[in-house]
C-alpha cells in the first residue's frame, strides 16, 4: 500500500530537476530563468556540439602520401574502398639520377553507405595517407551520393585535428598530422618501384 | 442572468457559445504548452520546443495544423460510424463540462441549480467515447484499452462523487455558485477574512477528488487505458489526423475543466478575499484568479503524471474499492456528523 | 513491506488462478475463447523487433512465446569470412549498448590461442572501458525500466547522464557506440591527457544518478507494487535456463564471472563486491542492477588511480595469424555471460565462432515465467530481464 | 560473497598449473565411465570432455547431478572446409593454411586442431558451469552421419536434453536450423531465427555466403603497369623534359 515518503521523494526529484533547469544561476541572479544554460540539450542546427578530437567522424585522405598500395582496400571488412592507380615515369630527384617509376592514384572512393567506421584502413596505412576527422555533417539525400571520391576525401584533410597528448605513464609517441597542401612531409611518397 | 446586458436569449447564447469556443481550445493549448511541453521538458533537463514562435509558444498550433493536414484513415475492419463518432463524444463531454463552471458572479455560461451533479454526469460521458473508440477500432490493443477504461470508470466515478458529497453537505447546495459563496462567507474559528476554502475542512475529500480525477483523466499513475508501453496508445491507437487531435484536445481540456472544478469546490473559486461577493468587478478579476488557481491544480496533476509509474489494472481496482471508497464514505460520515453537531 | 511470497508458492498460486480461469471457461456454456495478442515486432516494449505471441484469457496470459529472428544478422557466419581484426567490428554490434565489453572476450580468446598476453597497462584500461560500457548500458536500463512501467521521466535522466559516460568512451576510443578499440595483444591507443580526472568527475555524477533513480523510481511505492512478486524466477530455474548476469544474481545465485573466472583483467586488483538479491522478482533485478552500477563506478574510480605505466601493446606480428586450436572465453558483460568459442585452423580468420550471448539465454525463460501473469506484467518482466535485441538475434 | 576475490582466484581460470582441472577431468572420467571418449585440459583455460554420442543424454544428466547444473550453451561445429574460403585471395591466406598443412594430410592436421579429438564432420558442443566449484566444462560429442533416403548423408539424430536443462530448448532449435542436427524428443524443433520456409542450414560450411558472392572483392584490382613497349619511350620523354627544365645542371 502506498506510503507517503517514496511517492513524495519522487515528486521532489522532478521538481528539483525542473528548478535546476529553469534557474541554473547562482547568487543574486538566481531568479532569472535561464533554461538555455540549465538544460543539457543542444539545439542542433543553431548550436553544435564539438565532438572529441579522436571521434571517428569521417576518413580524410592525404593524397600526396597515397601510393595506391591497396592495403586499406584489402583489409576493409566491408569491401567499401575502391582504388585504381597506374604507374608513370617521373624525373630523377637529383641530377644524374635515374628515371623513377611512380604510382599515381586515379581513383580513391570510399562508400560511406557501406563503411562501418571501424578504422582498420587508417591503421593499416603504412604511409600516413588516411586520417580520422571528427567532421560529421556529410549526410546525403540519396544513398548513392555517399560514395565519396578522392577530391572530397582530400578536402576533409583540413579538419583533421592534431593528435592528443597522452596521460602520464604512457609509452606511446604522439604522432603528427601532415600539413595540408605542403609536401615536405612525404617520406615514402611515390613509392619507388623498379629502381 | 439572461437580462444582464439586456440581450435577447439567442444573442446571449451565441455570445456564450463564441466565448466557449474560444476559451476551450485556448485552455487546452495553454495547458498543453505550459505543462505537457515546457514543464515536462524542464523536469527532464530539456528545453522543450524552441523554434515555433517565441520560446516555442506556437508549437501546438503548428502541431494542430499538421494533424489537420493528415489523411483521415479508418482501419478496414472498423465500425466506421462509431469509429468516427467516438472522438466527438469525448470532446463533447469536456465541452459540456465548461457549461457550469463559474468564473465570476455573473460570468458563467449557465448557472444550473444541480451544477455539480450535472458536471459529474457529463464528465462520465467521455468514457463512453473511449469505449466506442476501443470497440470500433477493430484492434486488440484498442479493445483492451477501451475495456480498461470502462473498468476504471466504475471504480473511480464512485470515489469522485463521494468526495464531492462532503463539499455538497458542507455547502448545503449542488449549485457551484452557492458552493463558492459558502466558501466566501464561511469563516475559520471566527476568522472570516479569507473565507473558508473547503480544502481546509475537506482535505481528505480534496485528496480523494484529485486521485479520482487523475484516474478520470487517465493520467499516470492511472493511465492504463492509454499505456503507451503496453497497449501502444490503447483506445486511440488507430486514430490519425484531426480525430486524434480531438482526443488530444479533449484530454487536455478535461484536465483544465477538472482543475477548475477542484478550484471551485476546494480552493474558493473565483472569489477574492476582501471583495463583496456580488461586486461586478469580480466578473473581470474572477476569471484571472480562477486561471491562476486552475494552473496551480493542473500543475499538480501533470507533476504527478511526469513522476510516477502506472499501476496495474487490478491494483487500481483494489486501491479504489479497498481504500478510496471506504475512505470517502468515512469522510461523508464525519462531515455529516460535524454538520449536524455544529 | 511484507516479505514477498516464495517463488514456488507464487507459482502454485498463479497456476491455481490459471486453472480456475480455465475451469470457469469450461463450465460456462458461453465460451469466450482465447485471444491471440502479438506484442511486437513493432512495439515500444520490445525495444527492437522481438515478437511475443501471447494467448490471452482476458488480460491473463495463458502462454507467451517469443519469436525472433527479425534482426538476425548471421554474425557467426560472417565471422568465418573475416580476419581477426575485422571480426571485432562486427562483434561490437551484438550488444550495441555495451559494445566495448563485447570485444574483450573475443580478443581474449584469440590471445589465448596465440599465447599472447596484453601488458598490464592495457589490461587496466580494458577493465576501465569494460566497466564504463557496463555503466553506459545498465544506466539506460535503470531509466528504461521506468518507461516500461509507465514513468516518463527516468529514461530522460538516464539518457542525460549516460551521455557523459559515452563521451568519456568516445574521447578515448573515438566511437561512442562502436569503440573497436581492443586489439589482439593490447589496445589501439593510449588514453589522452586529462581523461582520468574527467572520468572521476563523471563517476561522481553517475553515483548521483543512481541516488536519483533510487528516489524517483525504486523507492516509489507504485513501482514496487508493479514489480514485487512479478516474474519470479527461482535460482534453480535460472541456472537450468542458463540465465546470467544480474538476472541470475537477482535469483539469489552468487555468481559473477568477474570474480569467479577472471580471464586476466584487473578486477582482482580492486576492492568490490558482488550483489545478490534473494527474491528473484522484477524488483530484485532492478535492485541488483542499481547496486551494480554503483559498484562499477567505484571499480572505475579505483582502477583510474592505479593504472600502471608501460606499453599498451604486446609484441604481435603485423599480420595476425592465430595458431590452430579451440578456446572459449567468457566475461561478465553488462547483460550477463558473453562468451566466444573460437575455433582456429591456423588461418587469418577464425574457422568457427560460436557466440554465446546473454540475452538469448535470458529471454529463453520467458515462456516459463510469463504463464499466468497479466498483460502489464509481460512488459514489466521483459523490461526487467533486460535484453538487447542485437544480443538475442546476433 | 564480499570482496573475497583473492580466494576465488585460486580455483578460477588464472591458476597456472591447473591441477584443479586435471583432477576434475579424472573425477568426471570416473563418474561418467565409458561415456568419456577423451578429455583435454588447456592449463588455466578450459577443460574439454568428449562424450560418446550414445551416452549424450545420460552424461549430461549425470553432470547435472554432479553439480554442473548451470547451463552455458549448446552448439555445433562443422569441421569441413568451406569451398570458397574467405572469398578473398590474399597471399597471406594461402600461406596461412599452407604452412601447417603442407606435409601432413588434412586429416592429421585436423586432429591437432580439435581439442579433445573427434572424427566426424559435425561435432556437438556444450558448456556447463558448476556454480559451487566455480569451474566450467566444455562437452563435445561426435555426431555420425547416416545415409538418408535420397542418397545424401545427413547427421544422425541426437537425444534432446531439454528435460535436463530447460534452457537447451532454444539452443537445440538453433543448432537444428543452422546445422541440420536433429534432436530426438524436442517438442518443437522449429526454426528460431530463419523464416519457416527457409531451406538449407546456413552455418554448414558448404552453404555459400551470398553477400560475398554477389560482389567482386575490390582488393583484386592491382595497380596498372606501364606497357613494356612504351616504357623506353616514356622514360626518354621524361628525361628530356627534366634536362630541358634545367634542373639537371
Amino acid at each position: 500500500m502506498p506510503q507517503l515518503p517514496g511517492l513524495l521523494k519522487g515528486l521532489g526529484v522532478t521538481a528539483r530537476t525542473a528548478a535546476r533547469t529553469l534557474f541554473p544561476k547562482r547568487g543574486i541572479r538566481t531568479l532569472i530563468p535561464a533554461p538555455q544554460q540549465g538544460s543539457v540539450t543542444v539545439q542542433y542546427p543553431h548550436e553544435k556540439e564539438a565532438p572529441p578530437d579522436r571521434a571517428r567522424g569521417v576518413i580524410a585522405l592525404h593524397e600526396e602520401n597515397c601510393t595506391a598500395c591497396m592495403l586499406c582496400s584489402r583489409s576493409c571488412p566491408d569491401w567499401c574502398i575502391y582504388i585504381e592507380g597506374h604507374k608513370v615515369k617521373a624525373p630523377p630527384r637529383r641530377a644524374g639520377g635515374a628515371v623513377r617509376s611512380v604510382n599515381v592514384v586515379d581513383r580513391f572512393d570510399i562508400d560511406y553507405a557501406l563503411c562501418m567506421y571501424c578504422g582498420i584502413c587508417v591503421e593499416v596505412c603504412p604511409f600516413d595517407a588516411l586520417f580520422w576527422t571528427p567532421e560529421y555533417e556529410y549526410s546525403e539525400p540519396h544513398i548513392a551520393d555517399l560514395l565519396h571520391d578522392r577530391i572530397r576525401l582530400s578536402e576533409w584533410m583540413e579538419t583533421v585535428p592534431e593528435f592528443l597528448d597522452y596521460e602520464p605513464g604512457s609509452e606511446q609517441k604522439v604522432r603528427k598530422v601532415p600539413e595540408f597542401g605542403t609536401d615536405d612531409f612525404a617520406p615514402a611518397r611515390k613509392l619507388e618501384a623498379g629502381s | 442572468m439572461t437580462d444582464l446586458l439586456g440581450l435577447a436569449y439567442w444573442a446571449e447564447t451565441s455570445i456564450k457559445l463564441g466565448v466557449a469556443l474560444i476559451v476551450i481550445p485556448t485552455a487546452a493549448l495553454m495547458l498543453g504548452y505550459l505543462f505537457l511541453l515546457k514543464m515536462m521538458a524542464f523536469m527532464q533537463s530539456r528545453l522543450g520546443p524552441q523554434d515555433v514562435g517565441p520560446y516555442g509558444t506556437l508549437q501546438l498550433i503548428a502541431d494542430a495544423v499538421k494533424f489537420l493536414q493528415k489523411e483521415d484513415i479508418h482501419p478496414a475492419a472498423a465500425d466506421r460510424r462509431v469509429f468516427r463518432a467516438a472522438p466527438v463524444v469525448v470532446l463533447a463531454s469536456s465541452f459540456l463540462l465548461f457549461v457550469v463552471l463559474p468564473t465570476g458572479p455573473d460570468a458563467v455560461v449557465e448557472n444550473l441549480d444541480t451544477g455539480i451533479f450535472y458536471a459529474m454526469a457529463v464528465s462520465s460521458l467521455s468514457v463512453l467515447g473511449v469505449l466506442m473508440a476501443g470497440w470500433a477500432s477493430a484492434n486488440k490493443y484498442a479493445l483492451l484499452g477501451g475495456l480498461r477504461a470502462a473498468g476504471q470508470l466504475i471504480a473511480y466515478e464512485l470515489p469522485l462523487i463521494l468526495a464531492v458529497m462532503g463539499v455538497v453537505i458542507q455547502a448545503d447546495s449542488l449549485n457551484l455558485q452557492q458552493i463558492v459563496r459558502a466558501q466566501a462567507e464561511g469563516e475559520i474559528f471566527g476568522f472570516g477574512l479569507i473565507g473558508n476554502p473547503f480544502i481546509l475542512t475537506q482535505f481528505v475529500g480534496f485528496l480523494i477528488f484529485m486521485i479520482a480525477a487523475q484516474a478520470e483523466l487517465t493520467q499516470t499513475p492511472f493511465d492504463m487505458p492509454v499505456a503507451e508501453t503496453e497497449l501502444v496508445g490503447g483506445f486511440h491507437v488507430e486514430y490519425t489526423g484531426f480525430r486524434f487531435l480531438l482526443f488530444f484536445m479533449a484530454e487536455v481540456a478535461t484536465a483544465f475543466a477538472f482543475s477548475a472544478l477542484a478550484t471551485v469546490m476546494f480552493l474558493g473559486g473565483w472569489w477574492i478575499p476582501g471583495f463583496d461577493f456580488d461586486a461586478p468587478v469580480l466578473n473581470v478579476l474572477g476569471p484571472v484568479v480562477m486561471l491562476v488557481k486552475i494552473l496551480l491544480v493542473a500543475f499538480i496533476i501533470f507533476w504527478i503524471r511526469f513522476t510516477y509509474p502506472r499501476l496495474r489494472e487490478d491494483q487500481l481496482q483494489k486501491f479504489a474499492w479497498k481504500v478510496l471508497i471506504p475512505l470517502s464514505l468515512a469522510n461523508i460520515v464525519v462531515t455529516g456528523i460535524f454538520k449536524v453537531v455544529l | 513491506m511484507s516479505p514477498p511470497p516464495t517463488a514456488s508458492a507464487l507459482r502454485e498460486q498463479q497456476a491455481y488462478v490459471a486453472a480456475q480461469a480455465a475451469d470457469a471457461r469450461v463450465n460456462v456454456e458461453l465460451d469466450t475463447g482465447d485471444m491471440t495478442l502479438n506484442i511486437g515486432p513493432q512495439h515500444p516494449a520490445t525495444h527492437g523487433t522481438l515478437r511475443i505471441a501471447c494467448q490471452l484469457d482476458g488480460e491473463q496470459v495463458i502462454s507467451a512465446e517469443p519469436l525472433m529472428g527479425y534482426m538476425h544478422r548471421g554474425y557467426e557466419k560472417l565471422c568465418e569470412v573475416r580476419t581477426y581484426p575485422q571480426c571485432t567490428t562486427l562483434i561490437n554490434r551484438i550488444d550495441w549498448l555495451g559494445s566495448f565489453a563485447n570485444e574483450v572476450p573475443f580478443i581474449l580468446a584469440a590471445e589465448q590461442l596465440m599465447g599472447v598476453e596484453a601488458p598490464p597497462r592495457a589490461q587496466w584500461i580494458r577493465t576501465i572501458l569494460f566497466e564504463l560500457s557496463r555503466i553506459a548500458n545498465v544506466s539506460l536500463f535503470l531509466g528504461d525500466m521506468g518507461v516500461q512501467v509507465g514513468a516518463l521521466t527516468p529514461v530522460f535522466f538516464a539518457f542525460r547522464d549516460r551521455e557523459r559516460v559515452l563521451n568519456q568512451i568516445e574521447e578515448v576510443t573515438g566511437g561512442r557506440f562502436h569503440p573497436n578499440f581492443d586489439r589482439i595483444g593490447g589496445l589501439k591507443d593510449d588514453i589522452p591527457r586529462g581523461w582520468i580526472a574527467e572520468t572521476h568527475a563523471v563517476m561522481a555524477k553517475m553515483r548521483g544518478f543512481c541516488d536519483e533513480m533510487e528516489d524517483l523510481l525504486m523507492g516509489n511505492e507504485i513501482f514496487q507494487t508493479r514489480c514485487r512478486s512479478v516474474g519470479v524466477i527461482p535460482g534453480d530455474v535460472a541456472l537450468s535456463y542458463g540465465l546470467s548476469g544480474a538476472n541470475l544474481r537477482a535469483s539469489g545465485v552468487d555468481w559473477d564471472l568477474r570474480r569467479d573466472a577472471n580471464p586476466g583483467l584487473a578486477w582482482d586488483q580492486v576492492d568490490w563486491r558482488v550483489w545478490t538479491h534473494p527474491d528473484g522478482d522484477s524488483f530484485a533485478r532492478y535492485w541488483v542492477r542499481l547496486q551494480e552500477t554503483r559498484e562499477a563506478t567505484k571499480i572505475v574510480d579505483q582502477l583510474l588511480d592505479g593504472i600502471p605505466s608501460g606499453p599498451i601493446m604486446a609484441k604481435v606480428p603485423r599480420i595476425i595469424k592465430v595458431p590452430a586450436g579451440e578456446a572459449y572465453v567468457s566475461t561478465e558483460n553488462p547483460l550477463g555471460e558473453m562468451g566466444y568459442y573460437v575455433v582456429s585452423k591456423g588461418g587469418l580468420g577464425p574457422f568457427r565462432v560460436k557466440i554465446r550471448t546473454p540475452s538469448f539465454s535470458n529471454i529463453s525463460v520467458v515462456p516459463w515465467v510469463m504463464r499466468g501473469t497479466y498483460v502489464p506484467d509481460i512488459i514489466t518482466i521483459l523490461g526487467s530481464l533486460y535484453f538487447i535485441l542485437g544480443d538475442i538475434d546476433r | 560473497m564480499a570482496d573475497d576475490t583473492g580466494d576465488d582466484q585460486a580455483d578460477g581460470a588464472a591458476a597456472p598449473g591447473d591441477e584443479a582441472r586435471d583432477a576434475l577431468a579424472a573425477e568426471l572420467s570416473e563418474l561418467l565411465g565409458d561415456a568419456v571418449v577423451e578429455s583435454h585440459v588447456e592449463a588455466g583455460q578450459n577443460l574439454w570432455l568428449r562424450i560418446d554420442i550414445e551416452h549424450w543424454h545420460a552424461a549430461m544428466s549425470a553432470l547435472h547431478d554432479a553439480g554442473f547444473a548451470y547451463f552455458g550453451f549448446l552448439s555445433a561445429v562443422d569441421w569441413t572446409d568451406a569451398p570458397e574460403g574467405r572469398y578473398e585471395d590474399t597471399e597471406f591466406d594461402a600461406a596461412g593454411v599452407g604452412e601447417e598443412d603442407d606435409e601432413a594430410s588434412s586429416a592429421t592436421a585436423e586432429e591437432t586442431v580439435r581439442r579433445g579429438g573427434g572424427e566426424t564432420r559435425f561435432q556437438l558442443l556444450a558448456q556447463l558451469h558448476s556454480p559451487a566449484r566455480h569451474v566450467a566444462v566444455l562437452i563435445k560429442a561426435d555426431v555420425p552421419e547416416a545415409a538418408s533416403s535420397d542418397g545424401s548423408s545427413a547427421p544422425a539424430s541426437v537425444p534432446s536434453i531439454i528435460d535436463v536443462f530447460a534452457g537447451a530448448d532454444w539452443h537445440e532449435r538453433e543448432a537444428h536450423e543452422m546445422f541440420g542436427l536433429v534432436f530426438d524428443g524436442h517438442p518443437n524443433l522449429a526454426h528460431i531465427y530463419l523464416p519457416t520456409e527457409f531451406e538449407g542450414h546456413p552455418l554448414r560450411k558448404d552453404f555459400p555466403l551470398l553477400a560475398r558472392a554477389v560482389k567482386p572483392w575490390p582488393g583484386v584490382v592491382d595497380i596498372e603497369e606501364i606497357p613494356p613497349e612504351l616504357e623506353a619511350q616514356l622514360e626518354a620523354e621524361v628525361m628530356a623534359e627534366f634536362e630541358a627544365s634545367g634542373a639537371g645542371t
